[in-house]
């Protein structure tokens, strides 16, 4: 179901090395090795691996937060640079909700904060954007003038997407965003990202160490280890048996 | 915003009735302070008023100086040119404070470096020998002891403002906004000061009450406020000239500056419970 | 080899503050009304006097030449003569270090002995039920808050009114007798120490409330130990660095000289000389004071940064990757 | 024989700002010994405070407004403190959810491990502990800091001081929630081997279902502070009698089959202000009538379980066909 049209994400090469210890006797640490991937619109990537393994360094490469050592991020074919951030072709969703929204701010502000940067729209209009917003993620429109310490993580996570999609954009990045939430209440934020991508048809990443909701949410997963991609395939070849055996290893843990 | 902290503080306040003894007390010294000259205490500047160095009596209820003058006006005065001096130096600590904290603890790199060799370098000062080599460059006074409180102030003001800083920094919110397009500029005062605000205050009165000291210490060594002006600590300077004969002279504006200085340490201690609430456990 | 890791940057941060503090008070001084130069030279140096004077101290050169010499001296222990005897004011300071230098150790001794236990126990009880905590709250609050000269006021006043056995000022050194000494320190350290105790019991109060909500602390507990066994083991070792701290903060404040207690007793500390020389426009004098006082500030803080890498194992590990 | 744990109709709540929350709304339960029990629960289900009510180790801000917990027959609610620590010391043993917080980080590990043994005891007896809590480099671990030591290493530390005086009752707070998937199944196997080896009971608290079934022999679900089902594992996985069981099963990824929807629950996890009238699952339940809104169930057995639901026997048959456990 993705279609063939030029990849929205693509990762040439990406390689991050962070430098480690005192001035004298500096030591390479290599998170990521050498990616090579391409993400299409309205699909999502499942990026899988253990701590340590260069998902979350791929993901910060992926929002312009870490400038990649060796090779080339690009987006719909430019390689990243902060302007597209200011247009709202990037978003991200991250993983504690007691921190995904400003405390100080009332939600309708803080969703509104992309659309209030890009400055494309007046107050009336943003004021609208962000209402059918919130009823699109299954808020009523009159938490925007709550606070977020008046909401449960489940609402904050909800209003943390309803930001994430208020400009359109072309690319999500989801960082272990259901892993703090309740069993009964991730079901309804990964229900909610494939219907919204399928209508939005935004390109993502989800990045997690929970394989179940991976496999689930992913139409591909990538499997790391070590900084290095050991296997990418189909979501459904991670129900059975997957090639790779460190892959296989992972996902008998949740058989 | 400021309506969530101050329901809180109100709840609070209930509770704790240290916090509350502080509010009282520095309220009552405040509008007596900015509102004494209005109220029936008797002119500070009558000289002969009343018999020289007499002691509190029901005409002077602070007895008099050694010019005659009723005491408890000038003492009311002195109250009020305490708390003005020091409220100025600590504004001046807040405002730099802050834009250095937020910037050193936001920017990382070669800023917080610089912003932190700064406050390093202020903080070597013990403040009452900055305060002499101040008096000695720009002549003692007024400024050189705004200099001085600021001097003294800013340098732990930074560095609270920075490590509050780098941890809002890392939440969420603000990656998200950083993602979205935000500017710094944006994000500091947008995300990061309404958040460090708490930190802010907390730290503002602990600076309010050092800044107090400093002042009337520098007053003292008659290094602060210049005739005929008089703070708590020049009336404390000129009194210790009669101590053994008129110890009132000494000791009230001593005990005024005490309950002055106890209202702000006990209200910023109830401030920093009700914002940052330090529930410890039972070893039981 | 960790804390070398460690110490060695915190050595070069203390030479550039020290660095910086020098350059500040260099050019404070050139800041001061009526010229440097004629400070230096008097005011009643004229005409080609003065010129080959201003020759000799080499004012006219550029000014960061002048900085390069002064700091090169500086550095060599030449703190430049006194401008009221012309003798190094190095040698005063010397002989009058040992005076600033046992007020600063006796209030410290006093402070660290009261404030400290104190400080735990009203940490400790504050944790547990019952507002037995306030108490030392309370206590933390008003020594806090009377100022030392204050106090030191209302000494004089009561035992030059009743000299109940102690001579109020007329210092005498401790070579003539240790309890004819310590009876003119007594009440100086009494006043300066009153706000010391109340510093100290205020930053170890919050230290061992904030380790207090440790998770070992709540598994030490699940495991049945003594409530004094976790004290003594885990509580006090966890709570030590912001205690650390302000003791090397506080202590570095007495050893640049409590000004005011060596005025108001007339001990002749350090403090005293730097505020009399005041007096008597014997910049030279301020200028070595401040700096000398820094100089001690800033090694105190890096001995307080060593004794932070020796309590807390993590301070100074190197980072672990991503 | 006496249970290890007998907990009867027990209510805690917490004071907060906002007034008061109920962590545990009436809780009547006995842990036998030697038993391996999961306890289920999402977030605010209120498992955790049972957890360390066992202990007497709750925050001080919570009130016991009733009942009691007996261990080996001792009240922990209204013995004095000596009484309590005592059986602290020699009856429980706790293991934390993040191994890094619940070490001293100023301490090395083998004089952490010697201050909870008995007496004073000698370099090789700590080693042999740390040994027996599954570490290979016990000289290495015990010279070293907490910082120092790997997550998984680290939780095997705290495995260890939990077993140090061999208690009756283990009880393990999300013992693996904050470890890698890998290491995740041999600290549970560490656990389990120490159950069997020293013969106490262990507690697992968790909020993976899968888990607990696939490793306890009784499973207790939680929910708004009630126990609202509680039986044999396999029975209660295989087929749940508690509507909020089933749409957990239901609701969770990993048992669904490819391409299958999953179930979310429906609405937010309850905030109790006061003991409950109704069934606090009542606003999220498929199957809630008239009656749920009205009348708090009581606790019954059914089918081999014991339930806190008006229609239990219905919930059983539906969801009979329920999926088999791909063992």
């Amino acid at each position: 179901m993705t279609d063939v049209a030029a990849p929205v994400i693509a990762f040439r090469g990406v390689g991050v090395t962070y430098r480690k210890g005192p001035v004298w006797n500096r030591t390479e640490v290599p998170a990521v090795g050498a990616v090579d991937l391409e993400i299409a619109a309205g699909e999502t990537l499942g990026l899988v691996g253990e701590s340590g393994s260069g998902k979350t360094t791929l993901g910060r490469v992926a929002l312009g937060l870490i400038r990649p050592s060796r090779g080339e991020f690009l987006i719909e074919g430019r390689p990243f640079d902060p302007a597209i951030r200011r247009e709202g072709a990037l978003s991200v969703v991250l993983q504690h909700p007691e921190w995904a929204l400003n405390p100080r701010l009332r939600c309708g502000v803080s969703v509104a904060e992309p659309l209030t940067i890009r400055g494309d729209l007046d107050r009336q209009a943003r004021r609208q954007r962000v209402a059918s917003m919130l009823e699109r993620v299954g808020l009523d429109p009159g938490f925007a003038e709550r606070y977020p310490g008046d909401l449960s993580g489940g609402q904050r996570q909800r209003m943390a997407i309803a930001r994430a999609l208020i400009t359109e954009p072309r690319f999500i990045v989801f960082d272990e965003a259901v892993s703090a939430l309740d069993v009964s209440v991730q079901a309804q934020i990964l229900n909610l990202i494939r219907e919204l991508q399928a209508e939005h048809r935004f390109a993502a990443i989800f990045i997690s160490h929970d394989l179940a909701a991976t496999r689930y949410i992913s139409h591909r997963i990538a499997v790391m280890l070590k900084g290095d991609i050991v296997e990418v395939a189909p979501a459904r070849t991670f129900y059975d048996m997957p090639a790779h055996d460190y892959s296989r290893a992972l996902y008998a843990t949740i058989r | 915003m400021i309506a969530l902290a101050s329901a809180r503080l109100g709840r609070f306040f209930r509770r704790d009735s240290l916090g509350l003894l502080g509010a009282v007390l520095l309220l009552v010294l405040l509008i007596l302070g900015i509102f004494g000259d209005l109220l029936p205490l008797g002119d500070p500047n009558a000289i002969g008023a009343g018999p020289r160095l007499g002691a509190p009596s029901l005409a002077f209820p602070l007895g008099t100086d050694d010019l005659g003058r009723s005491y408890l006006p000038r003492v009311v005065e002195g109250i009020g040119v305490t708390f003005l001096l020091s409220a100025i130096a600590v504004i001046i600590t807040a405002v730099i404070g802050t834009l250095l904290g937020m910037a050193a603890g936001y920017l990382h790199g070669a800023t917080d470096h610089l912003i932190a060799r700064i406050a390093d370098i202020l903080f070597a000062f013990p403040a009452l020998l900055f305060g002499l080599l101040a008096a000695a460059v720009i002549g003692p006074g007024s400024i050189a002891a705004i200099v001085v409180i600021s001097t003294a102030t800013i340098p732990l003001f930074i560095r609270v403002v920075r490590s509050v800083t780098l941890s809002v920094a890392e939440r969420e919110f603000v990656v998200a906004a950083v993602v979205s397009g935000a500017s710094t500029w944006r994000v500091m005062l947008v995300h990061l000061l309404p958040n460090i605000l708490g930190a802010a205050i907390i730290q503002l009165t602990y600076a309010l009450s050092v800044s107090m000291i400093i002042e009337s210490a520098l007053s003292f060594l008659g290094l602060g406020v210049q005739p005929p002006a008089a703070s708590l600590g020049s009336l404390l300077r000129l009194g210790s000239v009669y101590l053994t004969i008129a110890p009132w002279l000494v000791l009230a504006p001593g005990l005024v500056l005490a309950a002055a200085i106890m209202s702000i340490n006990l209200l910023g201690d109830a401030i920093r419970d009700a914002l940052d609430p330090l529930r410890g456990r039972s070893l039981k | 080899m960790r804390l070398i890791y460690f110490l060695a940057p915190r050595l070069l941060i203390a030479a550039i503050t020290m660095f910086g503090v020098a350059l500040l008070v260099f050019l404070s001084l050139r800041l001061i009304p009526g010229g440097y130069a004629d400070i230096v030279l008097g005011p009643f140096a004229t005409g080609a006097a003065r010129d080959l004077l201003i020759q000799r101290y080499g004012l006219d050169e550029p000014i960061f030449v002048q900085f390069g010499k002064w700091l090169w001296a500086l550095l060599q222990g030449d703190f430049g003569n006194s401008m009221v005897t012309n003798k190094p004011v190095i040698d005063e300071f010397l002989r009058r270090a040992p005076v600033t230098g046992e007020l600063a150790i006796l209030t410290l001794l006093l402070a660290l002995a009261i404030g400290l236990p104190l400080g735990v126990w009203s940490g400790l009880a504050e944790g547990g039920a019952g507002g037995k905590g306030r108490l030392g709250r309370l206590v933390g609050a008003l020594g806090a808050s009377v100022p030392d000269f204050v106090i030191g006021s209302a000494f004089i006043f009561i035992f030059s009114k009743w000299s109940l056995g102690l001579k109020v000022g007329g210092f005498v050194p401790l070579d003539q007798g240790l309890w004819d000494n310590l009876k003119t320190m007594i009440l100086p350290t009494v006043s300066l120490s009153v706000f010391a105790i109340a510093l100290f019991l205020r930053t170890t109060r919050d230290a061992v409330l904030r380790v207090m909500t440790d998770g070992h602390i709540l598994a030490a507990v699940a495991r049945g130990q003594r409530p004094r066994d976790i004290v003594r083991h885990h509580v006090l070792r966890n709570a030590a660095i912001p205690v650390v701290t302000v003791t090397a903060t506080y202590f570095g404040f007495l050893l640049g000289g409590a000004v005011i207690a060596e005025v108001l007793f007339s001990i002749p500390g350090v403090g005293y000389y730097i505020f009399s020389s005041l007096e008597e426009r014997d910049y030279a004098v301020v200028q070595a004071g401040v700096l000398l006082a820094a100089f001690v500030f800033v090694s105190l803080n890096m001995v307080a940064d060593f004794a932070y890498a020796l309590i807390d194992p993590r301070i100074g590990a190197a980072r672990s990757g991503t | 024989m006496t249970a290890a744990v007998d907990i009867r109709d027990f209510v805690v709540a917490y004071e907060t700002g906002g007034g008061a929350v109920f962590a545990l709304d009436g809780i009547d339960l006995a842990i036998g010994a030697g038993e391996t029990l999961g306890i289920v629960g999402e977030s605010g289900s209120g498992k955790s405070t049972l957890g360390m009510a066992i202990g007497r180790l709750l925050a001080p801000n919570a009130r016991i407004d009733a009942g009691d917990i007996l261990v080996a027959g001792c009240s922990v609610t209204t013995s004095d403190d000596e009484t309590v620590r005592r059986l602290r010391r020699e009856r429980l043993g706790f293991v934390f959810q993040n191994p890094m917080s619940a070490l001293d980080p100023t301490m090395r590990i083998g004089r952490q491990v010697a201050l909870a043994m008995e007496g004073t005891p000698d370099t090789a007896a700590v080693e042999r502990l740390l040994v027996r809590a599954g570490l290979d480099e016990p000289g290495r671990v015990a010279r070293s800091f907490p910082h120092e030591l790997s997550g998984g290493m680290a939780q095997r530390v705290v495995i260890a001081l939990a077993i140090a005086r061999n208690p009756q009752i283990l009880i393990a707070d999300e013992p693996t929630a904050s470890l890698d998937a890998s290491i995740r199944d041999r600290i549970l196997d560490l656990l389990f081997a120490m159950r069997a080896e020293t013969g106490a009971s262990l507690v697992i608290l968790s909020h993976d279902l899968r888990m607990i079934v696939h490793r306890c022999e009784r499973v207790i679900v939680m929910y708004g502070g009630r126990i609202v089902e509680m039986g044999e594992s396999q029975a209660v996985f295989g087929s749940p009698a508690h509507p909020y069981t089933r749409a957990l099963i239901r609701a969770a990824a990993g048992n669904e089959a490819p391409g299958e929807q999953l179930d979310p629950i429906p609405g937010v996890p309850p905030v109790l202000r006061a003991p409950s009238a109704d069934c606090a699952f009542a606003p999220r339940c498929a199957h809630a009538a008239e009656r749920c809104r009205r009348e708090r169930p009581a606790e019954r057995a059914v089918g081999g379980s014991r339930v806190a639901c008006h229609f239990a026997e219905e919930i059983m048959a539906a969801s009979g066909t329920a999926r088999e456990v791909a063992e």
